[in-house]
C-alpha cells in the first residue's frame, strides 16, 4: 500500500476517541471523517473573514469572496472542470434534483430517460418527481449485481425518445466501478444527455469530467472528507446556460421587476441566496488534503482494501454470510455488503441475523460501526431478493486490522445468533 | 459485558420464542406497518369481543428489537380493554424493553406499538 | 442597555481581527459574526460524533441523531413551534421556493398571490418562477418606504382567487418591523394562507409563529449567529402534509420502486439527501447563545441603537445624506439605509457619491464596512427612486462608539467626495 | 494613507472629469451593459471607421472605479483598430487603473469593457 495509515489517522482528531472507545469507523459509503485541516479552515474563516460573498465591497467582504471563489476554482480543477461549471449545492442529491427538474424543458416533456436498477434514490426519485411534474417517462434498466452496466444494458432500453440516461459511476451498495467514458461517448454521438451520479466515486478515485464525457455529474462534499451541507453540480456551460434557473432569489438574478426577472450568469443563475460560504472553503480544504494524498494512491489502497476483504471472506468461511458486488477488485470499490442467512423459517430466530442486529452488535462486540438497511437503493436491494442488508466501506483511514477486526465481529455474531 | 450479555434475557428470549407469533384466520382488522429506516414490515392481526382485544397476532421480517417488542406487547395486550390499550405511551413501550436505544432503533421498537394503535383506530371507526 | 456590549464580543474571536486592524462591522442584515460557542459546538461534533443521521444503528450514529433531533426541537421551541414543524433547509430562499414551488398544487394553479413591494428577491423570484411553472398570478402592491404595510395596502389587492398572501416581518432596507398579527388574523378569516419571511425578525426581536397566525415562514441561520448553509422552514403541520415533496432522494422517502415512490412523514418529506448535520447542531448552538441574552434584550438594545442613530443623523446634518425608513424605533430595526447626493447634473462627480464608493471609503477611512448596492430588493430601490443605496445594520455586538464612528466617516466621504 | 489619497491621482481626476462622457447622435452601435451586483448600467456608444474605432462615448451611473475605469479606457482605445482592442484582456484593463481591487469591485472596473467587448461584437457580426 502506498497509504500510511497510521499517519493519516494524526490528522482526524475523531482517532483519539476511536482509539479510547475501540471504534472502527466502516460506514465511509454513508460520510466521512474531518481532517484537523478541514476544521480549521472553517474556523479560520470564521474568526477572520466572515462575511457574506459577491456584493461586499469592503475589506473582510472581498477576502470571503476570494476564499469562495478560490474554493471553487480549486475544487473544479480537482475532477477536470472550469470554475463557471460547478454550481454549489447542498449535496448529490440537489445536484440531481437541478438535473431532473430542469432537463425536461431542455430536451422535451415526451423525452425518455434511462436510470438503472443500482441506482441510489437520489437518483431514481427526483426523476420520479420530473415525470409527475413534466411527463417525461422513466426507464428503470435491470442490471446484474456482480457486473458493470454495459452498453448493450443501456442498449435494449433506447428509443427515439431517450434523450437523457443517468447513471452512477460507482455503486453505493454493490461497490460497482462502470466504466463510463465509453458510454459517455456513445450517448453523445446518439444526442443523449449523460447524467453522473458521482458521489461514491470522485471521493475515491480519480475523476476527470472530460474523459467521462458526461454532461452533468453529481457529488456530496460529506463523503469526501469535507462539511455536510455543500455539494457540486458539475455542468457543461452549454447544458447550464440552456436550463431555466431552479429556485429563485437573492444572488441568482441580474434584475428584478415587479413582473419578472433576468438571471445572473452561470453558475451563479443556480444558486439562489446566501450559500454555503464555509461549506465550500472546508471542501475546497478536504480536496487540497485529498491532493496531497493523491487519488492514485487513494484508489489503490481501497482496492487493496477490498482484495484483502475478499480473501479473508473465503478463509473464514462463515456458514450464514452472503456477500454482494463483483468479486475483481479491478471494479470493485471499498464496498462490502453482505446478509447473515442460513435457510428460511417462519420464525426469524436462528435462521439469519437482521441487518439491524448485525449492525447493533458489531458495534457492541468489538466497536465495529456498519451501516444496516436499503442504502437508500431499494430497487436493488428488492432485486437481491430482501429488504435490507448490511454495509462495510472503506476509505484511506482504514486498513487491513480492521478488516480482520470486522471479521472477528461476524464470526461471534453468527455464533451468538445463528442456530 | 461480554458478547452474550447484549441484549436482555428477556429480550433474547421473546426473540427465539416470540409469543402469538404468525397469521390470524378471519382478523376483526388487519395492519400492515413500514419501519422507513429499514424497509422492515409488520402484518399484524386483531379480534376484539366486548371491547376487549381477545386475540393478537403479527408477522414479522424484522431485527430482534422489533421481534422482542412485538411479543412483550401482544403479551401485555392480549384480554385487555381497547380503551385501556389506547392509552398506552410510547415511553411505556420502551420502558418494557429494559434497554436504552438510540433513536434509529427506537422505531424498530416502536412498529408494532404503531400498528396495533392503528389498528385499534380502524376498529372503532368502522 | 440591557446588553453588555463588551462582554458580549469577548465571545467573537473575529473582535481580535477588528480590533486590531479598526475594523467596526456593521453588515449584520447581510450575515452575522459566529460566537466562540457556535464554532466550538460544529468542532466537537467533528472530534466525537461525526457521522451521518437517521439510519446509523451504531453508537456514534445514534449520537449524531440524537444531536441533530435535538437541534431541531431547541430551534423549534424558539420560535413556539414543535419538532415536526420545522424542516432543515440551506436558507430562507430555499425556504420561499419550497413554499412558493408546493403551494400551487395545494391551492389551485389560477390561484393569486400577493407580496409587497418591500420584499426581498427572495420572496419575489420563487413566485415568479412559479408563476411561469404553474400559471399562478403574482401581485406586487404598493407600500410606503416610511410606513408599515396595513391592512388597507393588502385589501385594495384583494380578490376571490387570492390563495396566498407573502410577506417579510421586517424589511432588509427600509427596517420596517412591520405588524403581521392581526394581518395573519385577517388572512385566516378569509382562508388564505399567510407565508412569512422572517430572515430578518428572527434574528432580531421575539418571534411566536402561533401569535404571528402564519402558516409558513422561513429564515437563515447565519444571520443570527449560526452557520450559513442552514435555515428553516417552518409550517403547521396540515400545510406540510398537504403539500407535495420539494426535492427527492435519500431521507425524503419511505419506499421506492421502480416506477414511484412513498414518502417519509414531515418535516423529513422536505429533507432529501444527507443535511447540513453540523449546520443544524451550529444553530442550536446559536439559538442557546441568543436565549441567554434574550430576545426581548437583543430587540431593546438595537431599538437603542437606531434611535441613537437618528439622533446622530439630525445632530451631524450632513448636507447630502438621505435615508430612509420609518422613524419611530418602536417600528425600526436596526438597519439604516441610505444616499448621499445634493443634486442631479450630467456627470457624477461631486454631485453625489455612489454607494460603492461610500463603502469602499467608509471602509479605508475609518474602518466602517457596511454593505451598498440594491440589497436583493431591487423593486423597493427602484421605487426609492435610485439603482443603489448604502446601509449600515446592527447586531448585539455593536455599540454606540459605532454609530460615531459610522458618522465621521460619513463626513470625511462627504467632505472628500461632494464638491 | 490619508482620507485624500486612497484612490490613485489618476483615478480621481478621471473621475472628476471622465473623458468621452455623454450620449452620442447617431452611433453604429450602442450597448448597455448592467452589473448584476449593484444594478449599475453603461451605456457605451461606437462610431466605427475603415476598421478602427473613431468614436466613443458613454454615460454611467456607476461608481468612481466604474466611470474612471471607462473614462481610462475610452482613451486608450480611440483611433485603435478594433482587432486590437479586441485582443486586450481583463488585466490590462485592471493594470490600467493601478490599484488592487477585490473580486466585487474588479466588475465595477470591467463593465465598460464588457460593453465595449460586446459592442464590438455586434459591430463586426452585423
Ligand atoms: C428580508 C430577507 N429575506 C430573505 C433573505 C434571504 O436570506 P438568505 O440569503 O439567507 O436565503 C434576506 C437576506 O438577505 C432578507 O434580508
Ligand atoms: C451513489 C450515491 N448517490 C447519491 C448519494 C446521495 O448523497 P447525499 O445524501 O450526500 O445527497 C449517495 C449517498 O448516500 C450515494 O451513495
Amino acid at each position: 500500500m502506498d497509504i500510511d495509515v497510521e499517519e493519516i489517522r494524526n490528522h482526524f482528531p475523531i482517532f483519539e476517541r476511536f482509539r479510547r472507545d475501540g471504534i472502527v469507523y466502516l460506514d465511509n459509503a454513508a460520510t466521512t471523517q474531518k481532517p484537523r485541516e478541514v476544521v480549521d479552515a472553517i474556523t479560520s474563516f470564521y474568526y477572520n473573514s466572515n462575511s457574506n460573498v459577491h456584493r461586499g465591497v469592503y475589506r473582510i467582504g472581498e477576502e470571503a469572496t476570494e476564499l469562495y471563489n478560490h474554493s471553487r476554482e480549486n475544487i473544479a480543477s480537482f475532477i477536470g472542470a472550469r470554475s463557471e461549471e460547478i454550481v454549489f449545492v447542498r449535496n448529490a442529491t440537489e445536484a440531481l434534483n437541478i438535473a431532473a427538474n430542469n432537463l425536461p424543458d431542455v430536451v422535451g416533456r415526451d423525452s425518455e430517460v434511462i436510470i438503472s436498477r443500482m441506482e441510489h434514490h437520489s437518483n431514481i426519485v427526483p426523476w420520479h418527481l420530473a415525470s409527475t411534474r413534466y411527463g417525461i417517462r422513466v426507464k428503470m434498466m435491470e442490471n446484474l449485481p456482480d457486473r458493470q452496466i454495459t452498453w448493450e444494458d443501456i442498449e435494449k432500453n433506447l428509443t427515439k425518445k431517450t434523450r437523457i440516461v443517468s447513471l452512477s459511476q460507482c455503486s453505493n451498495i454493490l461497490g460497482t466501478i462502470n466504466d463510463l467514458s465509453a458510454i459517455g461517448k456513445r450517448l453523445h454521438e446518439l444526442g443523449i444527455i449523460f447524467v453522473v451520479d458521482a458521489a461514491q466515486s470522485v471521493p475515491h478515485m480519480p475523476v476527470d469530467v472530460k474523459k467521462l464525457n458526461c454532461d452533468l455529474l453529481a457529488f456530496s462534499g460529506h463523503k469526501m472528507l469535507g462539511p455536510s451541507g455543500i455539494g457540486c453540480l458539475y455542468g457543461t456551460s452549454e447544458i447550464l446556460e440552456n436550463m431555466p434557473p431552479y429556485m429563485g432569489g437573492g444572488e441568482m438574478i441580474r434584475e428584478v421587476y415587479e413582473n419578472g426577472f433576468t438571471t445572473a450568469d452561470v453558475p451563479e443563475k443556480f444558486e439562489a441566496g446566501t450559500p454555503n460560504i464555509e461549506g465550500a472553503i472546508g471542501l475546497s480544504a478536504a480536496v487540497d488534503f485529498l491532493k496531497r494524498i493523491g487519488m492514485d494512491n487513494v484508489r489503490s489502497h481501497e482496492k487493496e482494501l477490498i482484495k484483502y476483504t475478499l480473501e479473508k471472506e473465503e478463509e473464514y468461511a462463515l456458514e450464514s454470510l452472503h456477500s454482494y458486488g463483483p468479486r475483481n477488485p479491478d471494479i470493485r470499490a471499498g464496498i462490502y455488503t453482505f446478509q447473515m442467512k442460513k435457510g428460511d423459517s417462519g420464525k426469524p430466530y436462528g435462521n439469519y441475523v437482521h441487518p439491524h442486529d448485525i449492525s447493533h452488535l458489531a458495534d457492541r462486540i468489538r466497536g465495529v460501526e456498519i451501516r444496516s438497511g436499503h442504502h437508500c437503493a431499494m430497487p436493488q436491494t428488492v432485486a437481491l431478493g430482501t429488504y435490507a442488508t448490511a454495509r462495510a466501506s472503506f476509505y484511506i483511514y482504514n486498513g487491513k486490522e480492521d478488516v480482520d477486526t470486522f471479521f472477528d465481529a461476524l464470526k461471534a455474531i453468527e455464533k451468538k445468533m445463528i442456530a | 459485558m461480554t458478547d452474550d450479555t447484549i441484549y436482555s434475557q428477556i429480550l433474547d428470549d421473546h426473540y427465539r420464542e416470540p409469543r402469538n407469533f404468525g397469521r390470524m384466520e378471519d382478523p376483526d382488522v388487519q395492519v400492515t406497518e413500514t419501519n422507513p429506516t429499514c424497509g422492515d414490515t409488520i402484518s399484524l392481526f386483531i379480534k376484539v369481543k366486548d371491547g376487549n382485544l381477545e386475540e393478537i397476532s403479527y408477522v414479522a421480517s424484522g431485527c430482534l428489537i422489533s421481534v422482542a417488542s412485538a411479543s412483550i406487547l401482544s403479551e401485555k395486550a392480549t384480554g385487555s380493554s381497547l380503551k385501556e390499550i389506547r392509552t398506552m405511551a410510547k415511553s411505556d413501550v420502551l420502558k418494557n424493553l429494559g434497554l436504552k436505544l438510540g433513536p434509529a432503533r427506537e422505531k424498530c421498537a416502536l412498529i408494532s406499538y404503531d400498528a396495533l394503535m392503528k389498528a385499534i383506530d380502524r376498529y372503532n371507526s368502522s
